[in-house]
């Protein structure tokens, strides 16, 4: 091959006491896809931004097209012609989607003013690339997670770019827009440009990138072509840990199903109607049982678990717990009476990031731990100590603020606080997104554990884990229910059948055989 | 509880303004000589506008105020009015406003001494006359930009203030001066009078501080409690005004001095400041008497009745001391 | 594009959204104008001519020039995710400096305030954009500092600097072209290119870019936010310099008491305009609608002639208070 | 963005924390010893007992201050609840002291409910706020008819300048307020809630926190801690003075807050700094009088005070 894109050669970078990348190189070559990956915290993100000069690493150089180069920032990068995706999609929710689209690459008329209409079009014309119909001109904050970040990835790659980093593209993608992305990569690959990629999902790594490379802890582990190592080799050199301990967990670590039995349901919602989002859906939970909500992206799996939880006011529907009908429900109600949620999205919805891990645990907890206005301290820690260890929270001390923890951890936090509730009805959308294999593992097998002692449990998650995780799984499109399937009639397969149904061309099943 | 600034009432005929000096008289302005013409009127069948200047809260404003609305009343002449807060701009708005509305006299009370400019001409367009009372136009022309002015000599109220300071104090001790509000003309003036004259007078007595007090008692006190602080050798304190010597009078309460350690002289002749000589917290106060309303009604009476108005008529300013306090009390405002 | 997928987005298409909602999210846009439509016919209903006639227009128009010039500065400042103290205080330096650089003539009674307002400007934008200071507080400090200064070019206020009548500067302040004013002309077309500038430029659009969440998203995006945060508050303070040079003009001297509350006045302006405080989302149409909205309601409280000046804040607070309620309730129907 | 960037904060992070931390501190003990050293008569009981008297009422507000910014709001209607005590008073006064003093503090809480109502609603505190701040001034001016009224009644006077064991009457109570607030904050539930909302609100909503609630109660006691602040203001000067009573102490507080490392984002709240806060502007002012520098030169020192103060912490506080 001649001269790579991309080299990183030897760069540390600390924050305060951590060492968050310790001598890491890295070359990305034309036309080559590279994935990057590693546990929570081993330091892929701060690569990238290092790469891109929002970070200035203390050691080590980076070679961009031949040149040693030091970007001030990712303008200065992004006008070098390198075009980034960060985590955590987080583009401007109140300016248009074409406006977001070509932020920093305005399209300007003579006089120098912005071409709008020009804009409108390109826009339209990018995004149908990527099956995305929207009016373009809507803010962009009135979209879904999973349209926001096809916006964000259409906007990276439309850049004229001679490389292309993506942290974690597809962590609130559905398997279409997944394959979406992949043929936009191989297309990207085949104009000679680089693609950096940063995926929990080790399909993804196999699917689409020709050579991987392993961050554990701030150091590079592993670099090779991705067909020269197994599934399990990876997962072992990002664990750390011989392949003969990682061979024995499964895909996911979902046991059988659940003693579900005749019990009445604990949870009952019929005929949920907001508008826009909601055209009637009815789910109902039973003790022990795991219900999976499945759907494509902005099918409404959201929508509907926050519309049990009370997130959201309804048009329509009721909400009926162990029996007796809810006139008023909010989430402070559904909490009292044992409906709780943790949300998608962690950052915006979940975490108090200034507070402590204590703090954040027993913030649900508060009404419960306090006397007479005082929060008693002994029931509080009792708490706190007890979930840390049970969830195998990795923190300094309670004290520490939320805000230091990696995604992994701060998602546990999350579940802890609605765990020490003991709650009958556990809502959880997404409960693993962006979380790497061990962390998603200790969390698939909580989610089992905890339905064997008779929670019940409502799941947001990607196909895979819900096939594998639920008993009863209620199909979604467009707001509606568009099926439900239980015991053994759950299958990937027959899901893609019912979310297709109405597809008239069913491209939508179109890669998924197991 | 007492509610200051409601006293006009009972006070006496001597209480109103006397005229102390006109000047400009060889040239008194009628309604044809004003600014190339302006069309004769009957009083009593028009609006008259009163522009006031600072927030009524204090009892000069009130007083001021009430006195225009007072006499108009008595004299059956339809009056409007409005107050600009302290805010030139609103000033100017207001008086445009005001002509807009079909007012076809003003009265108005500068907030200060430049910058009307606008309104003035304004009003020219429209063909009303100006009367100004109080705070004096300096640079524009009586006649032309506005018809007369009547009011006080605000760098004469200062010199006298000296004098009475000097009188006070045996002529030694450190002085401290509470000022006005800053940027407007009357603290200029009054701080001006009052040094020239110490100096002209060759007075012993030491300026040992000067500090805003923006003419309010919350300030007057808050500096003043500083003042003493610093300086325990304070013998005496010129107040610009006597919202401030009030607010210096219970700073010295709370420092626990005794009426006339610290010999307080002021200016405006509010019942609080002289009631403040009776008990013998104040030495001495010069009045600036805020009753504009019948000399100001009465020139513009003369204007139109072609008897002609003076440039300037400035009006003769009392002195309340310890002798005369108590028997002019009623008269204060 | 397959149809499957055309299905599929029209739920979330705004056709899709009911009569009832677009109304609101119209009524939400052009609030204030309505209200200001609103108001403008009771006025007149009430007042006739009084309020209607060419004069008293013209005055509200003079006196709502200024407060536009200020709160034009201040959209582009709350649009990027920030706000601007210091107006009031700069727009009385900008005065005082004007009339003391008026013995240079025109040009140093127009250079001088314009130049030092700029640097006072510069100061916001680098503490705010580059050294990351919150907004309120930096713009707090200049407000005392503006203001000191001002004093100080003033000798406590012991000067009154006075700009000579002929000088080119006060003629043109004080002239006036069929009737309006030079200000209100001068500020309509600042107004004019600055909605230009805004709506159609690539700055324009950055700056709403900027106010979207913390400027962060924006910095990622590989936009210079640092660069067009300073140039918001240059911006700002160049205009409030602008409005005082104009009142300076007018009034034919330097104040350093001016325009003290004059912040939260356009601030207010920009707020019932519609634009979101915290910055992101709005528009220079509403900010004008805003601030002719307050001047008209002060003219009208003043028609009324006998209404005492404490009465006048009783009824604009409330008032300010109901504006945004309004809006409020709009916005939250058209959420759901 | 996940992690917020931090560049510069690698190398000297130490030095920097602690600046970030006690910042003020420094500030503070610098002025007291310029002023021990140079400023005559500064080193007394009675001038610094001045002093505190002073930064009481200012100290008062600023403690609501901080508990409203805790929760991501500001409340600039604190001076015109002030104003609407103050003006209250003597309308009472004729029920006697104690029940004029429930009715200025009752006045409070209503102004902190219908702010705090409107900000619960959904209405940014900055606006909602405004409208009070001038409507409430206006609202004082007519409850007094605009004139300032002279007070004799001794409990009130007692209040503002009474003397328990040598302390201020007016200390005490700031000191009380700023104990009882450093309490809530670090064992009631009301203070995790308060530092919830103000730290991440959609937060707080789902995990069931009643966030109207904190809202409301948050402004109530800014509301009740003005009031409070503006019966101690009227008793001190034995005047009720609608007009201008608490003007302009918005900024004191605000500054005094922000100075003292609160950040004006939300989510933590400083109690001790405030108080430092507070006492450093007062002691600017006192400085600056005591020397008798002109008032313009105080504004800028004020300034550039400001400016390092929050320069000094900026990397801790987010602002
Ligand atoms: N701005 C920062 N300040 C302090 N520590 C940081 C900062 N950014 C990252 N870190 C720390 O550096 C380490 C690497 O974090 P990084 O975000 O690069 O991980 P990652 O591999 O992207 O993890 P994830 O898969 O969860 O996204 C972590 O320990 C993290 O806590
Ligand atoms: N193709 C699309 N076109 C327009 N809007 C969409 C589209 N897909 C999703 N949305 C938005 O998503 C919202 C509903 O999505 P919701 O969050 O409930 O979906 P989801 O199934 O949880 O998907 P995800 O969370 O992965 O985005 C809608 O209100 C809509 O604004
Ligand atoms: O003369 C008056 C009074 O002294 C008043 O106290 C302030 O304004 C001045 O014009
Ligand atoms: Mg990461
Ligand atoms: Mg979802």
């Amino acid at each position: 091959m001649n001269e790579p894109v991309c080299e990183a050669h030897a760069i540390s970078k600390r924050f305060g006491g951590t060492v968050a990348l310790d001598q890491v190189s890295l070359r990305l070559d034309a036309g080559e896809a590279h994935a990057l990956v590693g546990e929570n915290g081993a330091g892929k993100s701060t690569l990238i931004k290092v790469l891109t000069g929002v970070h200035r690493p203390e050691d080590g150089t980076i070679r961009y097209l031949g040149r040693p180069v030091s970007f001030s920032g990712p303008a200065d990068a992004q006008d070098a012609g390198i075009s980034t995706i960060y985590q955590e999609v987080e583009l401007a929710p109140l300016l248009s989607v074409a406006d977001n689209l070509f932020l920093g690459r305005e399209r300007i008329t003579r006089l120098r003013l912005l071409d709008r209409s020009r804009l409108r079009r390109e826009a339209t014309e990018v995004l149908a690339r990527y099956g995305v119909a929207v009016d373009v001109r809507r803010p962009l904050g009135e979209l879904g997670l999973g349209i926001r970040q096809m916006v964000a990835i259409a906007r990276a790659v439309s850049a004229r770019a001679r490389l292309v980093i993506m942290d974690e593209p597809t962590s609130s993608l559905a398997p279409r827009e997944v394959d979406r992305l992949a043929d936009v990569i191989e297309v990207l690959r085949e104009q000679g440009i680089a693609i950096l990629y940063v995926t929990h999902k080790l399909d993804e790594v196999f699917r689409v990138c020709q050579r991987v490379s392993v961050l554990r802890d701030g150091r590079l582990v592993h670099t090779g072509p991705v067909r020269e190592i197994s599934r399990i080799g990876l997962v072992a050199a990002m664990l750390g840990r011989p392949v003969a301990e990682v061979r024995r967990h499964g895909v996911t670590s979902f046991g059988e199903a659940h003693e579900v039995g005749r019990a009445a349901p604990v949870l009952r919602a019929e005929a949920l109607v907001r508008a826009h989002a909601l055209h009637g859906v009815s789910v109902e939970v039973r003790p022990g049982e795991v219900v999976g909500l499945a759907g494509l992206l902005g099918s409404g799996r959201s929508e509907t678990a926050r519309a049990v939880f009370g997130a959201d006011p309804l048009d329509a529907g009721s909400v009926e717990v162990a029996g007796h009908a809810r006139r008023r429900w909010n989430p402070a109600i559904a909490i009292r009476s044992g409906v709780c949620m943790v949300p998608e999205d962690r950052k915006a919805e979940g975490v108090v990031p200034g507070l402590s891990v204590r703090d954040n645990i027993t913030l649900a907890a508060l009404p419960r731990l306090t006397r007479g206005g005082l929060v008693s301290r002994r029931a509080r820690d009792r708490i706190v100590d007890a979930f840390i260890r049970r969830l195998g929270i990795k923190v300094s001390s309670p004290d520490q603020k939320v805000g230091e923890l990696s995604g992994g951890n701060q998602q546990k936090v999350l579940l802890a606080r609605m765990l020490c509730l003991h709650p009958a009805v556990l809502i959880l959308d997404e409960p693993t997104r962006g979380i790497d294999i061990g962390a998603k593992a200790e969390i698939q097998a909580l989610i089992d554990e905890l339905a064997q002692e008779g929670l019940g449990v409502l799941l947001v998650a990607e196909l895979e884990e819900i096939v594998e995780g639920a008993d009863t799984v209620v199909v979604l499109r467009d707001g509606t229910a568009a099926g439900v399937l239980r015991g053994a009639e759950i299958g990937e397969r027959r899901i893609m059948e019912l979310i297709a149904a109405a597809d008239s061309d069913g491209s939508a099943g179109g890669r998924f055989d197991d | 509880t007492r509610s200051v600034g409601d006293g006009p009432a009972d006070a006496g005929a001597s209480a109103q303004q006397q005229v102390e000096a006109t000047s400009g008289d060889a040239s008194l302005c009628t309604p044809e000589r004003y600014n190339g013409g302006v069309p004769k009127l009957d009083l009593k069948n028009v609006t008259v506008g009163f522009a006031q200047s600072e927030k009524e809260a204090n009892p000069f404003r009130i007083t001021e105020t009430q006195s225009i609305k007072d006499e108009a009343a008595r004299r059956g002449i339809k009056l409007i009015t409005t107050n600009a807060q302290s805010d030139l701009n609103k000033e100017i708005a207001d008086i445009q406003g005001m002509i807009a509305q079909g007012a076809k006299v003003l009265i108005i009370s500068p907030l200060n001494s430049e910058g009307l400019d606008p309104a003035l001409k304004a009003a020219q367009d429209a063909k009303v006359p100006i009367m100004t009372i109080d705070r004096l136009l300096t640079t524009k022309r009586a006649c032309v930009d506005y018809l007369g002015w009547i009011g006080s000599d605000f760098v004469k109220q200062g010199a006298r203030a000296a004098d009475a300071m000097i009188t006070a104090t045996g002529d030694k001790g450190e002085v401290a001066i509470l000022l006005g509000a800053s940027g407007v003309n009357v603290t200029v003036d009054r701080t001006k009078g009052f040094k020239d004259q110490l100096a002209a007078k060759g007075s012993a007595l030491k300026v040992v501080a000067e500090q805003t007090g923006d003419f309010t008692r919350e300030k007057g006190r808050a500096v003043t409690e500083q003042l003493i602080s610093a300086n325990p050798g304070i013998s005496a304190i010129y107040a610009e005004n006597d919202e401030m010597a009030l607010g210096a009078v219970a700073a010295l309460k709370a420092a626990g001095k005794k009426p006339g350690d610290v010999k307080i002289v002021t200016i405006d002749g509010t019942r609080g400041a002289v009631q403040g000589i009776v008990d013998g917290w104040i030495a001495a106060v010069i009045e600036s008497n805020p009753r504009f309303g019948p000399l100001a009604f009465q020139a513009l009476e003369d204007f139109y009745a072609d008897k002609g108005v003076p440039a300037k008529t400035i009006i003769s300013d009392k002195e309340y001391t310890p002798e005369n306090a108590k028997a002019e009390l009623a008269n204060a405002y | 594009m397959t149809t499957g997928q055309a299905e599929r987005a029209a739920p979330f298409s705004p056709a899709a959204g009911t009569g009832r909602t677009r109304l609101a999210a119209l009524a939400r846009r052009h609030g204030a104008a309505l209200v200001l439509v609103l108001v403008v016919l009771l006025g007149s209903l009430t007042f006739g001519s009084n309020f209607t006639g060419p004069g008293n227009l013209g005055a509200i128009a003079l006196d709502a020039s200024y407060l536009l010039l200020v709160a034009t500065g201040m959209t582009f400042v709350i649009l990027s995710g920030g706000i601007d103290l210091s107006v009031g205080s700069v727009l009385a330096l900008s005065g005082v400096l004007a009339a003391y650089g008026s013995r240079w003539g025109t040009a140093g009674a127009v250079l001088l305030p314009l130049a030092i307002c700029g640097l006072i400007g510069l100061v916001n934008g680098l503490l705010v954009g580059r050294a990351r200071l919150a907004p309120f507080v930096v713009t707090l400090a200049t407000l005392l500092f503006a203001r000191g200064l001002a004093f100080a070019v003033s000798q406590e206020g012991n000067q009154v600097y006075i700009i000579p009548a002929d000088l080119a500067l006060t003629r043109i302040g004080q002239a006036s072209v069929l009737g309006v004013g030079v200000p209100v002309l001068i500020a309509l077309a600042v107004f004019a290119a600055a909605g230009v500038v805004l709506n159609r430029t690539r700055f324009g659009l950055r700056v709403f870019a900027a106010g979207n969440g913390d400027g962060h998203a924006a910095e990622l995006m590989g936009l210079p936010v640092a660069g067009i945060r300073v140039r918001v508050y240059v911006l700002s303070s160049l205009l409030a310099g602008l409005a005082g040079v104009l009142i300076a003009a007018q009034t034919a001297s330097g104040l350093p008491t001016l325009g003290e509350g004059r912040e939260l006045e356009a601030i207010a302006a920009v707020v019932i305009g519609g634009t979101l405080l915290t910055g992101g989302a709005g528009s220079l149409g509403g900010t004008l609608a805003g601030v002719l909205l307050l001047k008209v309601i002060q003219n009208l409280i003043n028609q009324v002639g006998t209404l005492s000046s404490a009465y006048q804040q009783v009824v604009s607070g409330t008032f300010l208070v109901l504006v945004v309620l309004v809006q409020a309730a709009l916005a939250r129907r058209r959420r759901q | 963005m996940t992690e917020p960037t931090v560049a510069g904060r690698t190398g000297a992070a130490g030095r920097v924390t602690w600046l970030s931390d006690y910042g003020v501190y420094l500030a503070l003990g610098v002025l007291l010893s310029f002023n021990l050293v140079f400023t005559p008569n500064f080193a007394t009981v009675a001038n610094l007992r001045l002093q505190l008297v002073q930064v009481a009422p200012v100290a008062i507000v600023a403690l609501g201050m901080a508990l409203v910014i805790g929760t991501g709001g500001i409340d600039l209607s604190v001076g015109s609840t002030m104003a609407i005590a103050a003006a209250l008073l003597p309308l009472y006064l004729g029920y006697g002291p104690w029940p004029a003093i429930a009715v200025a503090v009752l006045a409070g809480a209503a102004v902190g409910l219908v702010n705090g109502g409107l900000v619960a609603y959904g209405i940014q505190p900055i606006v909602a706020t405004l409208g009070l701040l001038v409507a409430g001034r206006g609202m004082a001016l007519v409850l007094a008819d605009g004139r300032l009224v002279e007070i004799f009644d001794p409990t009130l006077a007692a209040i503002g300048g009474g003397q328990v064991l040598e302390v201020p009457l007016p200390v005490l109570m700031a000191l009380a307020v700023a104990a009882a607030a450093a309490f809530v904050l670090r064992c009631a539930a009301f203070g995790r809630r308060l530092l919830a909302v103000g730290g991440n609100r959609p937060a707080a909503l789902l995990a069931g926190l009643p966030v109207r609630r904190t809202l409301v109660t948050v402004y109530v006691i800014s509301g009740v801690l003005a009031a409070m602040a503006g019966v101690l203001t009227t008793g001190r000067q034995s005047a009720s003075d609608p007009s201008f009573t608490g003007l302009l102490i918005e900024l004191s507080a605000i500054t005094a807050v922000v100075v003292g490392g609160t950040p004006l984002a939300g989510g933590r709240v400083r109690i001790l700094g405030t108080l430092m806060g507070a006492l450093l502007m007062q002691l600017i002012i006192a400085t600056v009088i005591q020397h008798d520098l002109h008032d313009s030169t105080a504004r800028m020192i004020q300034a550039a005070i400001i400016v390092a103060a929050v320069y000094a912490q900026r990397n801790r506080s987010g602002t």
